[in-house]
């Protein structure tokens, strides 16, 4: 459709509208929260609740790359796990370990990041598949690398990002190292979404990839760029959920669809074109409310589940309607 | 001509948030007449027949058919009621075969086994009123047709529903002069058989031809109805509004004439053979041919998306070789695309980003979006000011623009790199008249700044028109060249190689 | 209609992309024997041993075929596989060893079925929900109200029904029949039918559909609706194979992403409008082989993982490399 | 519309009905009191070699299955999805190494999936060239068909894990079970509390028998005792989740002791304590190394029920016997089950050893030991 459209200027009402309802959800869940629980307005509380949920933010960040291109990255879950078993197989109990350690898992992740945007961009297989193969294949080399169970600790220089606590902060008391890292690889993640020439080519190749070729962007290269930046944020997701919860063999399952699901909550067009950093990421701090919500609640898990469901379902419905409404 | 018109449409109105498209438009055809559309883009056709055929509903005002009140909320409940339309834009589905494509959603079924015989004979009969100049077999997959073909099939696909009314939008878009000529007469034969037929055209030589009334649509309502053909230029302005005065700029002067630009000597690839021409500076080469003469491949081999695979081309007197569009835009060449939604525009994002983003494409992928080392967002704010695109903003997203507003949008994109040579297909195709003007005289000032301009039209008047000097192609090969001021049967004579269509189309 | 797109060079009137599941299959076919050849295990190559190769996956199968319609009509159904834990739970829990009992469960799963393929459907045509985010959700609602009243095998499967799954005429086990039976159900519905038709429309251009006068909303319901049925089926089929019927055996055979492996790998592609089941039949098939070899050269369980990703990228590559749509 | 909502509300009525009728058994005090007392009852055997020991006289009859090397023993494994598996599953590659006779050893792994595994044994019987057959099954009743027909087929079938519930096979092979698990951590959390005591119980995931049956068991205990218990959390055997569910606790009052259902997430929990500064109280796990040494190292009240890995030497032993024709004890083979308290710690500490290995492997003495184990010397 091509009808002549001059919308009005802005009103602060319209404004108002605009503002983006994930923002909206996460304040409500928040509110209900400290309702139903004082303690969270401690330091103690909403520290620990950043905390948690500091991995899947920067992995919805990570994966709202891959989303506004136009794809989809379902192999992140099996990376962070890949990054949790194979840091343990090599630090060898070694505290020093982690400053080589942690450099070498970004670059597998870029290594798979990389591989993930070959096979896509060249092989021409559609990312869903594509991606669903490089997590089965990475969950495989956990396993084959460490043999089905980890041998080795996280050292605690390693388990620092996502478990340490600075104490006697003035006024907060104790502030975590994760929420450190959630918010400068929320910075870096939004500065490159948003204010660099890739960010806008990656919202240009996920728009209309045909047109974006023929203006000269560097399709592949950015679809490239995109998978590896989800994949090392993968990593450092997994950085920081290892620290947080020590080894594990499946650590990451299930994080693929999470990140997904938060990016969704933000807002993202899922096949590309549109989408916010700091909606994701906002996305993904709601969807750890809802689930402190409703262990508050004392829900048990089948209804968290239905809740989760239903929610996943009502925003996206929700924001087609409103795109409607405001016109195409 | 009986009484009760087979359409009427009473005071329609219809808007869209923040659009009113439609407003209290009324409307009616007879029996067996060509009525023509006409109206600039955006002037509310398109919705007008989205109402009729059932895929909007109406704000207020109502339909008739044959004297009775419908409301239709599907295109299905249209189509029972015997009105068909075919679209501007395709609706074949590449991947099934021309008879299915014929009897898409509505297969004769029976005892519930689709009756597959019955659909090939039904398709056969259909296809033979193209003549057998034009044979398609009914199993034939529609991706294998050429674009002619699949046009035909689409205009088959109407005539076989044996509708009261068919509605042709623009149908002669993808068709060679023989294959009008093929529409042409069908229609008349339709016509002559108590078919209505609504045809919707920008081009007034077809609404001479075949209407028998005429009704102008401006800015959502009815600009006038004329019950007998008036002449072209009173519906253009009763379209417009104004007289155009200087619809074509002034052609180029020897003095700005420059040096050869581009340079190809033998090129050839899949689609094209032995190619010779050069393109100068300061002035616009308009290239003329039938659809499928290899146009539009000639762009794609010189843009490096189809490259040449032998012969030479120079660039300012140096060999070069271009496998990639960045190659060629890296060099100074861009390509203003013939299908803007599918391959020019960005819709999603904003004005701004549409015209930077070649810009930043040739930039560090880290470096700020806001500028480099072409341009930056306040420049092409200035360039957008100048060129008078309108938006509501600039950060607005490029969908809720005019076709027009949108072409020269994405000209932005390619002015801030300063090319040395700009390729335009279609560079007016589904623009308003108004806006046409405004592209050629662009096309005229990147020139006289030292540009070479080429430019790919079907609308031979518009090449006559704008063009300095004009290339026509034939099957793939250069077939002959012309000067400013040569004639339509000129063109045409080399174009088709026929001497006979030459002389009917003059 | 572009001018830049240009026509293909004419194709010859051998079409590749038509018969690749067929080489696939041949290929795996071939390798199979083999390495059963190689590795001197020729017991492996007799009539009982293809059957049981073809029996493996009659699960896999059934849903497959559910899911080839809703992928041709350009959607995906992420919910069959907790839809395959409820109906088989419905299924143990209704009969309860009660032969008389075998009629209503089956209607009752059957509705069940139904009745989610038709929610599928109505949430993603009429609430334009994309069709990922709203199975995803219907996932998590099933699997929450299951697993809120059962937590373990629950019920019990009459003998009389157990014949379904363990009974056979001669060496052929009646389930292996319904398969194929139900394939070419399928197929005659995809070819001859007007839904089947439809179907393909749909799939292959939405708003061409409508304009043609197709109620796209009821052919999409109806393909999930379809696609739900057959999972159901499914759900019936593993309940009479396990005897029993528990919340979790959907989830741990991952049918949901395994059923869209399969229908991708035999030629159908996630766009939709284009493949069909007899592909998705020889994708099973590949499967049912790939998990044989590697029981024969007895892999070790973790290569295996490795491999199979990549198998899944190599077959989906195979196809996609020489086609010439944009990738996602 | 209408329907619909009947449908779905009658779909509704079904399921409540249904559950109501047949909440499967998981609290049976007969069961309950065996085990208690097996627990502590005496074992014959050799005493240093626990997966050669076994409750009761019961023997089975093997002389039929006789027969020469070298035989092809085929195991069909549930999978080796999680830590407990990979190192039982490395005793039981090591175990066959100590057995010359076994000229073969065919693994196949059915991931999880009880479909699969149902295929599997297919495969197995129809490849005919097994001498005998270990089942672990992946779940109890959906086994029972494929076991049968194994049993059917003539070879001899070889039980351990989880059961069947058919009687065909030679032999059953488990330590004491669920109930016992439950005792043993249920005891120590009563001993080390006072009546009224805030007790979180931390389960894995519901429905699999051994982990039901432990948490009924202590539940009742507790019951009992007078405990107060917190909330019973499912935890999905992810650390993450387990830190998380802890944390919330902590914040809404005290814990005087977590129970679990199985100790892949006690390190987890333990950690949530330590990072919210709040002393660890009394924690149940099982005999993780990376467990047993936080327990050393912060020296809370800990103990380290058992489900103990070396049950899969006992299956390749009781093949092995089988194909002797020599007797093994049968329908059931019932292996001791030790928990690992304080006064034990420092013999099950192994520093070397990698943090998920569990330490009940009976495997210190095999050749193999530590490198197969991914430990080091």
């Amino acid at each position: 459709m091509t009808e002549q459209t001059l919308s009005t200027p802005g009103s602060a009402r319209r404004r108002l509208l605009q503002i983006n309802p994930v923002y909206v959800l996460l304040v409500a869940l928040l509110v209900a929260i400290v309702l139903l629980n004082p303690a969270f307005m401690e330091p103690q509380g909403y520290m620990n609740y950043l905390k948690r949920a500091a991995a899947l933010a920067i992995l919805s960040g990570g994966a709202l790359y891959v989303i506004v291109a136009g794809g989809f990255d379902l192999s992140v879950g099996a990376m962070m796990t890949l990054t949790v078993i194979g840091s343990s197989m090599l630090a060898s109990n070694d505290p020093n370990s982690t400053y080589w350690i942690i450099p070498l898992m970004l670059g597998i992740g870029a290594l798979v990041g990389l591989i993930n945007g070959l096979v896509v961009s060249y092989l021409r297989v559609p990312s869903l598949i594509a991606t669903l193969g490089m997590m089965i294949t990475l969950t495989g080399v956990a396993f084959v690398w460490s043999g089905g169970a980890p041998r080795g600790y996280l050292p605690d220089t390693f388990r620092f990002f996502g478990r340490f606590n600075i104490t006697g902060v003035p006024l907060v008391n104790i502030f975590p190292v994760a929420i450190i890292c959630l918010v400068v690889f929320g910075l870096i993640l939004w500065w490159g979404m948003h204010r660099t020439n890739l960010g806008r080519m990656i919202h240009a190749i996920g728009d209309n990839q045909r047109a974006a070729r023929l203006a000269g962007v560097p399709v592949e290269r950015v679809r490239i760029t995109a998978f590896i930046v989800s994949s090392m944020s993968a990593v450092v997701a997994g950085v920081i959920l290892g620290g947080r919860a020590g080894v594990s063999v499946d650590i990451g399952s299930g994080y693929e669809l999470q990140a997904i699901t938060a990016a969704v909550l933000g807002g993202a067009q899922l096949l590309g074109g549109r989408g916010s950093v700091p909606a994701a990421m906002a996305g993904a701090l709601a969807l750890e409310a809802i689930f402190t919500l409703l262990n508050l609640l004392g829900l048990p898990q089948p209804v968290r589940q239905v809740v989760q469901g239903l929610i996943l379902i009502g925003a996206v419905a929700l924001a087609m309607y409103r795109r409607k409404r405001t016109g195409r | 001509m009986s009484d009760t018109p087979v359409i009427e449409m009473r005071n329609i109105s219809k808007s869209f948030p923040g659009v009113r498209a439609l407003h209290d438009v009324s409307f009616s055809c007879a029996r067996g007449e060509v009525h023509a559309l006409v109206g600039e883009n955006g002037a509310g056709k398109s919705t007008l027949i989205k109402i009729l055929s059932g895929v909007y509903n109406p704000d207020s005002g109502t339909v008739l058919i044959d004297g009775k009140e419908q409301h239709f909320r599907h295109p299905q409940e249209s189509l029972l009621a015997g009105i068909s339309v075919i679209y501007q834009e395709f609706s074949l589905l590449p991947e099934r075969t021309v008879a299915q494509n014929l009897f898409l959603g509505r297969e004769p079924v029976r005892g519930g086994v689709i009756d597959g015989r019955a659909m090939e004979d039904e398709t056969r009969r259909v296809l033979g009123l193209f003549g057998a100049r034009h044979h398609i077999e009914p199993d034939t997959t529609v991706a294998d047709l050429d674009v002619a073909s699949q046009q035909l099939v689409e205009i088959a696909k109407a005539i076989s529903l044996s509708s009261k009314v068919i509605v042709m939008d623009e149908p002669t878009a993808a068709l060679n002069e023989s294959e009008c000529e093929v529409l042409f007469s069908l229609i008349d034969q339709l016509r002559a058989g108590g078919t209505t037929i609504i045809y919707i055209t920008h081009r007034m030589r077809e609404v001479t031809r075949l209407a028998n009334r005429v009704t102008v649509i401006k800015d959502g309502e009815v600009a006038a109805r004329f019950d007998h053909v008036p002449d072209p230029e009173t519906i253009v302005r009763t379209m417009v509004g104004r007289d155009i005065a200087d619809y074509y700029p002034p052609p180029g002067t020897p003095q700005e004439r420059g040096n050869v630009v581009l340079g190809v000597r033998g090129g050839g690839n899949a689609f094209l053979r032995n190619i010779d021409f050069e393109l100068r500076a300061g002035e616009i080469t308009g290239f003329a041919g039938l659809q499928g003469a290899g146009r539009s491949a000639l762009a794609m081999a010189l843009f490096g998306a189809v490259p040449f695979t032998s012969g030479t081309v120079t660039l300012d007197g140096k060999g070069v070789r271009f496998t990639h569009p960045r190659d060629a835009i890296r060099a100074g060449i861009g390509v203003l695309p013939g299908d803007r939604k599918a391959e020019g525009l960005l819709l999603m994002q904003s004005v701004r980003d549409n015209g930077m983003v070649t810009a930043r494409s040739f930039a560090s992928f880290l470096a700020s979006h806001r500028t480099n080392a072409h341009t930056d967002l306040a420049g092409m704010d200035k360039l957008f000011d100048r060129m008078e695109v309108r938006a509501p903003s600039y950060e607005q997203e490029m969908r809720v623009l005019s076709g027009g507003n949108q072409q020269k949008a994405i000209v932005a994109r390619w002015l801030a790199l300063k090319p040395k040579v700009l390729i335009f297909i279609e560079p007016t195709r589904g623009i308003d008249v108004n806006a046409k003007a405004g592209i050629y005289h662009l096309m005229r000032d990147l020139a006289r700044s030292g540009a070479a301009v080429m430019m790919i039209s079907s609308d031979l008047p518009e090449i006559l028109g704008a063009a300095d000097r004009i290339v026509v192609m034939r099957e793939g090969r250069i077939a002959g060249e012309f000067p400013r001021g040569a004639t339509e049967a000129d063109i045409m004579l080399s174009a088709t190689g026929e001497k006979h269509l030459a002389g009917e189309a003059a | 209609m572009t001018d830049t797109t240009l026509p293909a060079p004419r194709r010859s009137g051998f079409r590749f992309d038509r018969y690749a599941s067929g080489f696939l299959l041949l290929a795996s076919i071939v390798l199979y024997v083999g390495l059963v050849v190689v590795s001197g295990q020729t017991k492996y190559l007799s009539v009982d041993n293809l059957v049981s190769i073809l029996g493996r996956s009659i699960t896999l199968g059934i849903t497959a075929i559910g899911q080839t319609f809703a992928i041709l009509v350009a959607s995906i159904d992420l919910s069959v596989a907790s839809l395959i834990s409820a109906s088989a739970v419905v299924t143990s829990v209704v009969m309860n060893g009660e032969p008389s009992m075998m009629l209503p469960a089956i209607l009752a799963v059957l509705a069940l079925g139904a009745v989610v393929g038709l929610i599928n459907g109505l949430v993603i045509s009429k609430l334009e929900v994309n069709p990922l985010i709203a199975t995803l959700g219907m996932s998590l609602i099933i699997q929450g109200v299951l697993s809120a009243f059962y937590n373990n095998f629950a019920g019990k499967v009459p003998v009389e029904f157990q014949i379904f799954a363990y009974g056979s005429v001669g060496i052929v086990p009646y389930s292996l029949i319904f398969m194929f039976v139900l394939a070419g159900l399928a197929w005659f519905v995809l070819r001859f039918t007007r839904f089947g038709s439809d179907i393909y429309s749909v799939g292959g251009n939405k708003d061409a559909a409508r304009n043609a006068g197709i109620k796209t909303s009821g052919v999409i319901i109806g393909a999930h609706v379809v696609c739900s049925l057959c999972a159901a089926i499914a759900g019936l089929y593993l309940a009479s194979r396990l005897r029993s019927g528990a919340p979790w055996i959907g989830a741990e055979g991952v049918y949901d992403l395994e059923s869209i492996a399969v229908v991708v790998i035999g030629g159908t592609i996630l766009a939709g409008g284009r493949g069909g089941i007899w592909g998705t039949m020889a994708g099973v098939i590949i499967f049912s082989l790939i998990d044989s070899i590697f029981n024969v050269i007895g892999m070790d369980a973790f290569v295996k993982q490795v491999v199979r990703g990549i198998i899944i990228v190599a077959a989906v590559a195979f196809y996609a490399v020489r086609s010439k749509r944009p990738v996602s | 519309m209408k329907k619909l909502v009947m449908a779905v509300a009658g779909m509704a009525v079904l399921f409540a009905g249904a559950a109501q009728a047949q909440a499967p058994n998981f609290d049976d005090p007969a069961e309950f009191a065996k085990q208690k007392a097996q627990l502590t009852g005496a074992f014959n055997g050799p005493a240093d070699s626990p997966w050669l020991q076994y409750a009761g006289d019961a023997m089975a009859d093997t002389a039929k299955f006789k027969k020469d090397g070298p035989w092809t023993i085929c195991f069909s494994n549930a999978g080796v999805n999680n830590p407990w598996r990979v190192v039982g599953y490395t005793d039981m590659t090591e175990e066959v190494k100590n057995h010359p006779e076994i000229g073969t050893f065919t693994h196949v792994d059915a991931e999880g999936s009880d479909d699969k595994q149902i295929a599997d044994i297919d495969d197995l019987l129809a490849g005919g060239t097994c001498s005998a057959l270990i089942v672990s099954p992946n779940s109890t009743a959906a086994l029972t068909p494929a076991v049968e027909k194994a049993c059917a087929s003539g070879l001899p079938v070889i039980v351990f894990d989880r059961g069947v519930t058919t009687d065909c096979p030679v032999t059953f092979v488990h330590p004491v079970g669920g109930y016992g698990f439950g005792i043993q951590a249920g005891e120590h959390v009563i001993a080390n509390t006072s009546a009224g005591a805030n007790v979180l119980m931390l389960r894995i995931l519901p429905g699999v028998d051994v982990l039901e049956t432990r948490a009924s068991g202590a539940r009742n205990m507790f019951k009992e005792a007078g405990l107060n218990i917190l909330g019973e959390e499912f935890t999905d055997g992810d650390n993450a989740k387990t830190k998380s569910i802890v944390e919330d606790y902590l914040q809404r009052g005290t814990i005087d002791a977590v129970w679990m259902d199985a100790g892949a997430t006690a390190v987890a929990a333990v950690e949530a304590f330590e990072d919210a500064g709040v002393p660890v109280p009394v924690v149940t796990g099982e005999d993780q190394q990376d467990y047993l040494q936080k327990w050393k190292a912060l020296g809370f009240k800990g103990i380290a029920p058992t489900y103990p890995t070396y049950q899969w030497r006992t299956a390749i032993i009781a093949a092995v016997n089988t194909l002797k024709g020599e007797a093994v004890p049968g329908p059931e083979w019932v292996l001791p089950q030790p928990a690992i308290t304080q006064d034990v710690l420092d013999q099950y500490i192994n520093e070397k050893m990698p943090p998920l290995h569990y330490a009940m492997c009976g495997c210190e003495g095999m050749p193999g030991y530590p490198e197969a184990w991914g430990g080091t010397k």
